[in-house]
């Protein structure tokens, strides 16, 4: 049971940090990455760490995706080559 | 008078702590008056010198002061150790870092926004925190803290100007910066996950028993690669020139005298300190990342030497001329003599002088008149003569001419390279030096040989706080050069040891 | 050829830290460095020694404090970092994005947030100080004020934020968490034993118990606000629209 | 008996749980344009979330968690309510036209007064 909930949770992981880095769209880039900072706070409770759990949840997921949105607000929207 | 002299032998920690205050209530103080900044900085500047001086009859080569923080004993808790290197660091940190700031004050006036100023005194006081935190540390994660504060101040103090080249360097410097960063944090992990401890001394200990001799293996080479980005050695220089032409004159002082040397301390610590001769015995690859640090630092040597000769940018030059020298200090540290890592470490305090005192002069020339390529420089001999000679006696430390304290570190590298059989690396390195010369004294030629036809009077010396603290480094070098023997046995010393272990 | 480059060197680098992991110590072994080392010592005295139910803020706190504040240091730093590039921005001048946008925001919001804050602000002080036997601590409180008062900022704009916590007023908050521990550590050498040690001699063991309890708790206090204010310094600063523009040429 | 009773309750509002969400991500894929999309995906957190949570606190049996899961659905409720309503308003400020089917006239415009 727990083995298995740590599995899909990396496979989640991984699937959401490729998906992040080829996102040509920036706030989608974004916002998929704050999913990312989300799974691995729950890996974390997985892992028996809850207060590195507690401050990815909060600055992973929280202040660093709105710092991100302002950015991309301030900067561009799309990654162009 | 004598309880102020002891106090930083009872209390290493102060080393750290007392910047470490200055900078947390600059911004403060800053708010009662902007240009009270300045004093600030320089009395937190000169209060760690004096407790970093204070501290020069307790260390020797076979004593190390120790001090554990929170009173833990080491593998548990963090312990501070300063060993003669770390003494050595930290005497040119302050001294260096106080004519810095004295350098700062005119130029900063001149060149930067008001209101950045109060955070440019607090980022160069956090960096110098930061810097003598690195050199003093004993604990490897406290190493890489350390490091992170130096890295983030020195991305903004390049990027401080606000223009969009700066802007960009630093961000070059952030990319390449960070990965490093992140390198060495990887490199301590598998390092934990094969000694369980933190305490580099303790590591080093661990080392010799432990069962897991692959993954040691595999966090010393993330840890080379990560502290070349830092060092600015050859295929991961590409960030320095950029960053270090375009920052403001005094950090590009800062950043070539001390912040590319937290690389080679880095890399110092984790060669001999933490891994040590006694790890070839276990694993080949302590042997073979050796030898490829030293061919890279030759590379370096030719291919900053070649690159420095076709510049015509003055910053950008002596910016190449940095990439040089970290080749001379890391074919030193690396050629495994005695009397090569003398040469390395001596070479630390000589380029510290020289390329602060290069970087110096050449704020002068920005400050005064805005010049910036190499052939504006004609007549400078004459209408400032200081600055001139300054840059001249420097240019004879940096190519290595007695009686220079550059001629010393490169004597003590080639003779060690001699001494191992290495002569290949001694006719490399004597071509980097040729070519060293050329760069320099192009400049010197310029400087003294060529003569605009109408001197421009309003071009003369710059503001004594600027061209003082060059005189002085120069005036340093030679002082070093002449007087070479205060050092040399106390540094032979710590090279048995070192090499012994 | 670049991409080319760019692959064999992700390679090199990827098949050595496999190669790595493969040898690292398995991770459910019991008998592995890293649970032989150091760990049992924290795990069978941190509680008497550091003084903290949770180990983690012990070792945070008290084992490792002078790391911890340096991690302190390093978001001090990005804050100078994010200033000297950016500046900071004007009391009650400053507009962001909801002050110069025609459309009013909803009342339906406002008063959710309005209500909401204090919540989020008293669950933000809980976080700071029951960081001592529960999860939690200084920094996760700081990101949840920093959080609660950036929602604020978005909804009811840059301009009636200032006002509310002007630059003035956040100057000497953000070096807080370093003050914090350089006091501490001061008060330690005051009493001739090492920087930040928290049991102070000269008291007896119910009053050092006491003291350590209240040093540890100045000290999350500390990370907590200074952190809190950081962020919201940071975001302030970015989320400006009169910010300057980046000079063009060389002066 | 008691015993029985709980455990089919918790298994009913697991079960309407999964449900919206299954629905939610369902809609959240298929729906046509913003404000469709916006309908179940809102649903999904109030519904979908506070029903597992209240078959967690009946399974839980009374303590102080339960006010802390009590304060979490309360939370919940209030911040996807209000979030929907937020998006979809500067949607429509901003001036994303709703979806219509091809073929049929789309709705006039709503009037609404701006205070």
């Amino acid at each position: 049971m727990n083995w298995t909930v740590n599995l899909l949770l990396m496979l989640f992981l991984l699937a959401t940090a490729v998906v992040a880095i080829t996102l040509k769209d920036l706030l989608a880039a974004v916002v998929v990455f704050s999913a990312y900072s989300l799974m691995m706070a729950m890996l974390w409770t997985q892992l028996r760490a809850p207060d590195l759990a507690l401050t990815e949840a909060a600055v992973g997921a929280g202040v660093t995706t709105v710092l991100f949105i302002i950015v991309v607000y301030r900067t561009v929207r799309r990654e162009d080559r | 008078m004598s309880w102020a002299l002891g106090v930083a032998a009872d209390h290493p920690v102060l080393l750290v702590a007392v910047p470490l205050l200055f900078a947390a209530l600059c911004p403060i103080w800053a708010m009662w008056k902007r240009s009270a900044c300045f004093p600030w900085a320089m009395a937190g500047m000169s209060v760690t010198a004096f407790l970093a001086w204070s501290l020069i009859g307790d260390v020797s080569p076979r004593r190390a002061l120790t001090y554990n923080l929170s009173g833990w004993r080491p593998p548990w808790g963090i312990q501070i150790r300063i060993d003669y290197v770390g003494l050595l660091m930290v005497c040119i940190i302050t001294a260096v870092g106080l004519l810095i700031v004295l350098y700062s004050w005119r130029y900063v006036e001149h060149d930067l926004k008001p209101e950045r100023v109060p955070y440019y005194y607090t980022l160069l006081l956090l960096i110098m925190t930061a810097m003598i935190g690195f050199s003093v540390t004993g604990d490897l994660f406290n190493m890489f803290v350390m490091m992170e504060i130096f890295s983030i101040t020195s991305y903004a103090l390049v990027a401080i100007s606000g223009m969009k080249e700066a802007v960009r360097a630093a961000f070059k410097y952030l990319l390449m910066g960070a990965t490093s960063s992140l390198t060495v944090l990887l490199a301590i992990a598998f390092l934990y996950s094969a000694t369980g401890s933190l305490n580099m001394l303790d590591i080093s200990l661990q080392l010799k028993s432990t069962s897991y001799v692959q993954v040691a293996a595999v966090a010393l080479i993330l840890f080379v690669v990560g502290f070349s980005v830092k060092a600015a050695l050859f295929p991961v220089h590409v960030w320095l020139p950029d960053a270090h032409s375009i920052a403001p004159s005094p950090v590009s002082a800062l950043l070539s005298a001390l912040v590319i040397k937290m690389g080679i301390i880095g890399l110092f610590r984790v060669f001999f300190t933490v891994y040590g001769p006694g790890f070839a015995a276990r694993s080949g690859t302590w042997n073979g990342v050796i030898d490829v640090v030293s061919w890279l630092a030759v590379a370096s040597i030719l291919v900053g030497a070649a690159l420095a000769i076709i510049q015509r940018d003055f910053k950008v030059m002596i910016a190449y001329s940095s990439i040089v020298h970290i080749g001379y200090i890391l074919l030193g540290l690396t050629v495994l003599s005695g009397n090569g890592t003398v040469g390395g470490l001596f070479d630390i305090l000589a380029h510290a002088m020289g390329k602060g005192c290069f970087f110096m002069v050449a704020g002068i020339m920005i400050y005064k008149g805005n010049r910036r390529q190499i052939h504006e420089l004609r007549g400078v001999g004459r209408t400032m003569p200081v600055t001139a000679w300054a840059f001249t006696i420097a240019a004879l430390s940096i190519v290595g001419i007695p009686p220079t304290a550059g001629f010393m570190a490169k004597f003590y590298i080639l003779w060690g390279c001699i001494q191992r059989g290495k002569y290949h690396f001694v006719v490399l390195a004597l071509i980097g030096s040729l070519l060293t010369a050329v760069y320099c004294f192009r400049v010197v030629y310029y400087m003294f040989f060529t003569g605009a036809r109408r001197p421009d009077a309003r071009l003369d010396e710059g503001p004594v706080t600027m061209y003082a603290p060059a005189a002085l480094l120069a005036a340093g070098t030679v002082f070093f050069g002449i007087f070479a023997n205060l050092l040399i046995p106390s540094l032979t010393a710590a090279a048995r040891l070192v090499l012994a272990r | 050829m670049k991409r080319l480059l760019v692959l064999v060197a992700l390679a090199v680098i990827g098949v050595t830290l496999l190669y790595g992991i493969g040898k690292m110590p398995p991770m459910d072994s019991r008998a592995s460095p890293d649970k032989t080392h150091v760990v049992p010592r924290y795990l069978g005295h941190g509680e008497e020694e550091a003084g903290a139910k949770n180990i983690i803020t012990g070792v945070i706190l008290n084992y490792r404090g002078y790391d911890t504040m340096g991690e302190v240091s390093v978001i001090f730093s990005a804050l100078c970092a994010v200033i000297a590039i950016l500046d900071r921005e004007k009391k009650g001048r400053s507009r962001s994005g909801v002050d110069a946008s025609r459309v009013r925001t909803s009342l339906i919001v406002t008063t959710v947030v309005r209500f909401s804050l204090p919540v989020v602000m008293l669950f933000a002080v809980y976080t700071m100080l029951h960081g001592e036997p529960s999860p939690g601590g200084g920094f996760q409180g700081g990101a949840i004020v920093g959080a609660s008062i950036i929602l604020f900022t978005i909804v009811f704009g840059l301009a009636v934020s200032t006002k509310r916590i002007p630059p003035g007023a956040r100057v000497p908050m953000e070096s807080v968490n370093m003050l914090g521990f350089l006091s501490m550590g001061f008060i330690g050498l005051a009493f001739g034993v090492q920087f930040l040690t928290y049991i102070l001699p000269g008291l007896g063991v119910a009053a050092a118990e006491t003291v350590r309890k209240l040093m540890l708790d100045v000290i999350e206090l500390g990370i907590g606000i200074g952190g809190g204010i950081i962020f919201i310094s940071i975001v302030f600063s970015m989320i400006r629209e009169d910010r300057y523009e980046l000079q063009q040429d060389v002066p | 008996m008691a015993e029985v009773v709980r455990n089919v309750l918790v298994a009913a509002l697991c079960c309407s749980g999964i449900v919206f969400f299954l629905g939610g991500t369902v809609g959240l894929l298929r729906c046509p344009d913003l404000y469709a999309r916006l309908h179940p995906s809102t649903k999904c957190d109030t519904l979908g979330a506070c029903s597992v949570i209240l078959a967690l606190i009946i399974l839980s049996g009374f303590s102080m968690v339960v006010l802390k899961l009590l304060a979490v659905t309360f939370f919940l409720m209030l911040s996807s309510a209000v979030c929907g309503h937020a998006i979809g308003r500067s949607a429509f400020k901003s001036g994303v036209v709703p979806w219509h089917k091809p073929g049929v006239e789309p709705l006039p415009p709503m009037e609404v007064e701006e205070p």
